[in-house]
């Protein structure tokens, strides 16, 4: 996949939220992130690395503490009102993990589909039905489940009404965020395919956030790696998974066990120590510095910034890290 | 803990400031300043009324002096009764009152937490059924009914047994409390056995229960280090509200029974309208209240861990 | 590998294309899932029909039973139900002019001088040995060894009058005349004479024509029987029809039981939904003046209210004690609503909608309001015994519904007085706010067990 | 089928609930062994019945609503279903250890950690005080967990997820139980503490020679730890076998269909994820045949008629590798052999019978 010209961009986001007493959790610090136009960008990070936290003030349901996101060029309001929503409703929305607590269970299946096209494009009624009996099918469900509540369907196919009401207004830009960590296995599979079809045929741009790694990689054209709030390596998906540069993306791609017993037990363990530390108040130097097991001085007060990596063999693959060992 | 319990107390204390205003405003709300035309006052009363109250000031200063004698413990004067202080009123039959509440307040607790944690490990049977029914009536019965009720079958077993088997009304001995507190206490205790019902149901299907038993422990075992301690806490929580369920019951307990408490005193004054002595006693009632209130909190706080760490 | 040989296999494909989503279950809305749970639930259907069934006594009641609770039946004062109501016509009463007693009244002893009526009582009786005197007692109880006899009904201090005439306050049923004789310093002396009478009830023709017992045309002597009016559930202390002032109290309990609670938790749904929703300091500075209201002492200050309110003359109190219910009570609902506001708030389902371009307000009508109803409604069910409850507790103080009016509450108040000889007025108003708390605690029950197994399925 | 070595043997194993809709038959007969040191992994999907399987082992299904009515477990080839104590010794916590999924709230929070731990000591071992709570520093610095000493008197809140499951695996291997049983033991934890775990159960299995019992929905976690597998659906386990059996050559066209429903991260395979269509079955009515048939892409019409052969029927004359399905009868027209996998590149990953039918 060649360089596609920009769709949304991040420069420098960062989200804080306040706990009162000058302590602020730092969920999303200083992320610059660029996803091009029909694009898939996998985000991976361990919970409490404010993957999602980004996600959500890219679309403006944070405000933005600094930083800013370009959408096609324009830049967008640090803090949203409704008229911002109603503005971008059509070109941007979200795809939501929990496929239980994303659809209000006092609505019907077709309401919920329809409440873009009600919302935003003030569609009638007669129009909105088909239209959303057409949604349905696309997303393999049948017209007749209109009528039913979220309640009486399976996780799987919660979330394929998810799909549908957030595509119907036929966004550009889609951010999943964690949209099959709540599925089992056999059905994952199902929504990844549909996802992939309704990408190719709408022409899509995604940004697929999940802490599955395997499926990451699968899924999209670039992975990055977001530790403690901060990106600490963006590249391709392939490369970046089978050749990790920063030391925490090692760790991490070293510790998802494959379903593949013979690689498994030929691999050595690559399980550090330490757990993910709170992002309260964080402090300066790399953070990932404590856990890490290449720390030299510098990490401990410098912190780096992530910059595009010279000597990769390949140069049109544009790998950035994060780490002072490639400074 | 310690910050927590200063901050607990200054919340408290602001509380009382907050009832004390209420109070006096609320009372200087009453239609034509009751302090200057009642009936009753005596000339001696009102001079002394007067005088305390500074009448003859604007309502700022009144505040304000108000304020003042309530910081120096001092309740007021009575307008009814010459030369009666609220704080002595209050040192003469609050005594009664707590003893009676106390006694009130351990038998709910203790009958609550006991019935509650037998239904729910009899959940379904029997027991469970025997002693919900009993509860459900505990909740649904005033109790100025049930007093009432007790009071006419204590008259009737008296009679059958041609002997008093417990006094039927007045205060001083034991045999005097039992039955008034047993009265009173048992619509809170009706409340905390379903509360501690329902508490430990879900004590008992917690994972951590599940730990236990996987332990093999033994279930008495479970029951008194893992079951009894947790479900117990949001009981606790309740007791502080309890507390004031009790003391605010007790004014129809003594009245039926006939004893001479703080309780069936504030009816009275009420009655007649004797509004320093209202003020009065509220305030002390609030101030009251919010310290058990203080208190429970602190208790909580020992119980369960997570609470006195922070 | 075993084969089977019992019947033939069929290893051919299957063909036929399952549909992989059909869902045969029927569709069924939050309502309705609840409405069918509630209805598996017999205690609680039970508890919906009595609550229906109060409804209809407050409401329908007084247009069937066309008694007004205000009037006195004097003939019928403390009648327990289902008393025989009829009466003995008699002549208008005559004094009783009294020459030789013991001539004139046949026997020894105490002795009735003439059949005992509601009209009169006439008792004579001898002189008691060593009595200087004589005290006539009446009690509605036979008086044991204590000698407890109350106030004495007359008093002579020589043994020059031996008889009593009782005019006062007569009411059908079993009265115990005691005589005691005075010893010389007029104490009680160890020597009494005992009569058990049975009180029968009477009426003159004149009264009977009076009061529209009989119809005009008809003609009276004395010996006709008469029935006086009907009480099914007997009368108070003051001679009124016990069922029309219990439907009459039923609407200003059920009116301060129902209204109260409706006033303060819309009032609390609006607080905590706006608290809520705006969050931050609003929210901060709204929740800590909610908490200051909830540490007042409840009771105590629903008495300072009343106090304070002022209730003026003919004027029956429902409403200050309405207002100052409303003033107390709102903060558990306020509290309550935010903090499920504040959980919905982070639901997906707001998110999705507000990036479809939702507006504040259909926000909160259309996703966080409907998504808190169900819990108001069970608070809702709860508050409503709890304010009568507290209603029936300050009226029993005396503190609550001024007296001509009735609830239920004071209608236990003044029943309570006359527990022990008539303790239907204590029972039917006592019964009723009894089982009203229940139909709602345990409505409310059945309607959380409803409403929270149908989130339970929803995980 | 019960062999003399093995630890623990399960034959028919049979659990139902009774719920407001009816009877749940949440597990229809499972049989599997273990045996000493080994570590078999029960893999599954949600609501196959994997952790309902486990907990009536241990007594833990709350009975009613929860029956077992069929079935039986030999422990040391002594029946324990129904019974807690065997010759004066108790088998939960002593011989069979359990570690759950969510360690958060599997711990009492008003205990401190290190009584929870010292308890089964007290009880089973009859400790005193002072020596259980001594044991209990050593067993939590035998869970790598720093500065046991301190932490062994701290609240469970006062404790990371990781370092949570830590003191449960410390609790459960207190008695040097003969079994482990953990069931999802890592699904609440993120990937790096996960391998944390992962490596520390290993290591105690090498250092105590216990054998685990291993619940997972992961298949890469049963790749990194099982030495054999049975694979669940619909209350029934469908397949059982060694592990590179089972996920080479598998034998049943569910786990067939799981391998295909994953990424593989073998950079020479690029091929697409198939998924398994439609849902599994509903457990309140399961189906007359194979409660897979539905979403089978080799479903035949014995399939959905019959239920399938009651046994677990060794593949192709491997032993111990056997599968619960009709192709293996000898009038199947597809050829079971046709199924597998030919090796671990996957290539086998496209399913076959699938192709041929369309």
């Amino acid at each position: 996949m060649s360089e596609n010209k920009p769709l949304i961009e991040a420069r420098g986001l960062t989200r804080h939220f306040e706990l009162g007493k000058g302590q602020n959790v730092h969920a999303v610090d200083n992320v610059s992130l660029t996803v091009g136009e029909r694009e898939i960008v996998g985000l991976v990070g361990e919970s409490g690395s404010g993957k999602s936290t980004f996600g959500k003030t890219l679309l403006g349901l944070h405000d933005k503490t600094a930083g800013e996101v370009l959408f096609r060029g324009e830049a967008l309001p640090g803090s949203y009102r409704s008229a911002d929503y109603q503005r971008l409703a059509g070109h941007m929305q979200m795809i939501f993990q929990d496929p239980y607590s994303s659809l209000n269970p006092r609505m019907t299946v077709g309401e919920i589909v329809a409440e873009g096209l009600r919302l935003h494009a003030g569609v009638s009624d007669g129009m909105a039905r088909e239209r959303v009996a057409e949604w349905l099918g696309r997303v393999g469900l049948q017209a007749d489940h209109m009528s039913r509540y979220p309640h009486e369907f399976s996780g799987g196919q919660r979330q394929r009404i998810g799909i549908a009401r957030a595509l119907i207004l036929e966004p550009d830009f889609v951010v999943c965020d964690e949209p099959i960590s709540a599925l089992d296995v056999s059905v994952q599979a199902q929504v990844i395919n549909l996802l992939g079809e309704l990408k190719e045929s709408m022409g899509l741009t995604l940004l697929f956030i999940a802490h599955d790694l395997s499926m990451v990689r699968y899924v999209s054209d670039r992975m990055a790696v977001m530790y403690l709030g901060s990106l600490v390596e963006v590249g391709r998906a392939d490369e970046l998974y089978f050749n990790p540069k920063h030391p925490y993306t090692e760790v991490l791609i070293g510790s998802n066990p494959e379903p593949d017993p013979e690689l498994e037990r030929s691999r050595p363990s690559t399980a550090i120590q330490g757990e993910i530390p709170s992002p309260v108040n964080v402090p300066a130097g790399c953070r990932f510095a404590n856990r890490c097991p290449k720390v030299m001085d510098v990490c401990k007060t410098v912190t780096p910034e992530l910059i595009p990596l010279k000597n990769i063999e390949d140069a049109t693959s544009k790998r950035e890290v994060a780490c002072h060992l490639y400074a | 803990m310690w910050s927590f319990i200063l901050k607990r107390l200054a919340q408290g204390l602001i509380t009382v400031w907050f009832i004390a205003t209420a109070t006096f405003f609320a009372m200087h709300n009453v239609p034509g300043d009751p302090l200057l035309n009642d009936r009753a006052m005596t000339a001696a009363i009102r001079a002394n009324v007067e005088a305390k109250y500074g009448l003859d000031k604007p309502l700022g200063e009144q505040y304000v002096i108000y304020l003042g004698n309530l910081m120096r413990g001092d309740l007021g004067i009575s307008f009814t009764q010459e030369n009666r202080e609220v704080n002595d009123i209050i040192r003469e039959h609050f005594p009664v009152s707590a003893t009676l509440g106390i006694l009130a307040v351990l038998f709910a607790a203790a009958g609550g937490v006991l019935w509650g944690a037998l239904t729910a490990l009899y959940r379904n049977r029997m027991p469970d059924y025997v002693i919900m029914f009993f509860v459900i009536l505990g909740i649904s019965v005033p109790s100025f009914v049930l007093a009432a009720v007790s009071q006419l079958v204590l008259v009737g077993t008296n009679a059958a047994f041609g002997v008093t088997v417990l006094p039927v009304a007045g205060w001083g001995t034991l045999s005097h409390m039992l039955l008034p507190a047993l009265v009173l206490g048992l619509g809170t205790m009706a409340y905390l056995t379903r509360l501690m019902r329902s508490s430990m149901l879900e004590v008992i299907g917690s994972d951590y229960v599940r730990t236990a038993k996987a332990k093999g422990l033994p279930a008495a075992r479970i029951f008194s280090k893992h079951q009894l301690r947790n479900a117990i806490l949001p009981v606790i929580t309740v007791l502080g509200p309890s507390i004031a369920a009790i003391t605010t019951g007790g004014f129809v307990v003594e009245l039926v029974f006939a004893i001479p408490g703080l309780g069936r005193y504030f009816v009275e004054a009420v009655q007649q309208l004797d509004y320093t002595v209202i003020m009065g006693t509220t305030v002390f009632y609030g101030a009251f209240l919010v310290f058990m209130v203080i208190v429970v909190d602190i208790l909580y706080g020992f119980i369960d861990p997570r609470v006195r760490m922070q | 590998m075993r084969a089977n040989t019992k019947t033939v296999l069929d290893f051919s494909r299957l063909d036929a294309e399952q549909d992989v989503h059909a869902i045969s279950r029927p569709s069924l809305s939050y309502w309705q899932d609840a409405w069918i749970r509630l209805r598996a639930n017999r205690r609680a259907l039970v508890s919906l029909l009595l609550v229906i069934g109060l409804l209809l006594f407050t409401l329908v009641g007084p247009w069937v039973w066309q008694v007004n609770p205000a009037a006195q039946d004097l003939d019928q004062v403390s009648q327990p139900p289902g008393v025989d109501r009829s009466a003995l016509i008699v002549d208008p009463h005559e004094a009783w002019v009294v020459g030789d007693v013991a001539s004139e009244v046949p026997g020894s002893g105490l002795r009735l001088a003439a059949a005992a009526t509601t009209q009169s009582v006439r008792l004579a009786w001898d002189v008691l040995p060593g009595a200087r005197g004589h005290r006539v007692y009446r009690n509605l109880f036979p008086v044991g060894p204590e000698r407890a006899y109350g106030i004495p009904r007359a008093e002579f201090f020589d043994n020059s009058v031996l008889y009593f005439e009782d005019l006062l306050d007569l009411k059908p049923g079993t009265y115990y005349y005691t005589i005691v004789g005075l010893d010389q310093d007029g104490g009680l002396s160890d020597q009494t004479v005992s009569l058990t009478v049975d009180v029968q009830r009477v009426t003159t023709e004149a009264e009977a024509r009076a009061r529209g017992l009989v119809d005009e045309d008809q003609s009276l002597q004395s010996g006709d029987r008469v029935l006086l009016d009907l009480h099914p559930l007997g009368t108070d202390y003051l001679g009124r029809d016990m069922l029309a002032r219990l439907m009459a109290g039923a609407r200003v309990s059920l009116f301060i039981g129902i209204g109260a609670p409706l006033c303060f938790v819309i009032f609390g749904v609006l607080f905590g939904a706006v608290a809520g929703f705006i969050g931050g300091k609003t929210d901060q500075l709204m929740m800590r003046f909610a908490d200051f209201v909830v540490a007042l002492p409840f009771l105590l200050f629903m008495i300072l209210f009343k106090i304070a309110f002022g209730i003026g003359p003919g004027e029956s109190g429902v409403m200050p004690m309405l207002v100052a219910l409303v003033l107390l009570m709102w903060p558990a609902t306020a509290r309550l609503v935010r903090g499920q506001i504040l959980q919905i708030r982070e639901q997906g389902y707001i998110s999705a909608s507000r990036l479809l371009g939702a507006k504040t307000h259909y926000l909160i009508l259309r996703h966080m309001l409907p998504n808190t109803l169900g819990v108001v409604l069970v608070t809702l069910t709860f508050a409503i015994p709890s304010a009568i409850f507290t209603e029936a507790f300050l009226s029993f103080i005396g503190m609550g519904v001024a007296p001509p009016t009735p609830s239920w509450g004071s209608m236990s108040n003044e029943g309570i007085k006359t527990m022990l000889t008539t303790p239907h007025e204590l029972i039917f108003p006592a019964l009723l706010i009894s089982i009203t708390v229940l139909a709602f605690n345990l409505l409310g029950d059945g309607l959380r067990d409803a409403l929270d197994a149908r989130m339970r399925n929803r995980e | 089928m019960s062999q003399a070595q093995d630890l623990l043997t399960v034959e028919n194993l049979t659990v139902e609930f009774d719920t407001y809709g009816g009877v749940v038959q949440a597990v229809r007969g499972v049989d599997f062994s273990v045996s000493g040191g080994e570590t078999l992994a029960i893999v599954g999907e949600s609501g196959c019945g994997k952790s309902v399987t486990v907990q009536s082992l241990m007594g833990l299904i709350p009975t009613p609503p929860g029956r077992i009515t069929r079935g039986s477990a030999r422990l040391h080839g002594q029946e324990i279903l129904g019974r807690s104590r065997i010759d004066g010794r108790e088998i939960r916590g002593a011989q069979i250890g359990m570690i759950f999924q969510d360690p958060m709230t599997s711990l009492n929070p008003t205990m401190t950690i290190g009584d929870q731990i010292a308890e089964p000591l007290q009880v089973h071992k009859g400790l005193s005080r002072r020596d259980a709570a001594r044991e209990a520093v050593r067993l939590l610095e035998m869970t790598r967990i720093p500065e046991a000493a301190k932490r062994a008197k701290q609240y469970p809140f006062e404790f990371s997820g990781g370092m949570l499951q830590r003191a449960m695996i410390a609790m459960a291997i207190a008695c040097k139980p003969d079994i482990l049983i953990a069931d999802e033991p890592t699904t609440a934890l993120d990937v790096t503490i996960q391998a944390q775990i992962l490596d520390l159960l290993q290591d105690l299995q090498r250092e105590t020679g216990m054998a685990i019992v291993l619940i997972t929905h992961d298949l890469g976690v049963v790749a990194r730890m099982a030495d054999s597998v049975a694979v669940m659906y619909a209350g029934k386990v469908v397949e059982r076998g060694s592990v590179d059996d089972v996920f080479y050559r598998s034998a049943h066209p569910y786990t067939l269909g799981l391998r295909a429903a994953m990424p593989s991260n073998d950079p020479a395979i690029k091929q697409n994820l198939q998924p398994i269509e439609g849902s599994p079955p509903d457990l309140f009515s399961p189906p007359p045949g194979c409660g897979y048939a539905p979403r089978c892409p080799h479903a035949m019409k014995v399939c959905c008629q019959q239920p399938e052969e009651t046994r677990l029927s060794d593949v192709e004359g491997v032993r111990g590798h056997a599968s619960h399905c009709w192709l293996h009868h000898e009038k199947s027209p597809n050829k079971p052999s046709e199924l597998y996998f030919s090796d671990r590149s996957g290539k086998g990953l496209e399913i076959k019978g699938a192709e041929a039918n369309s």
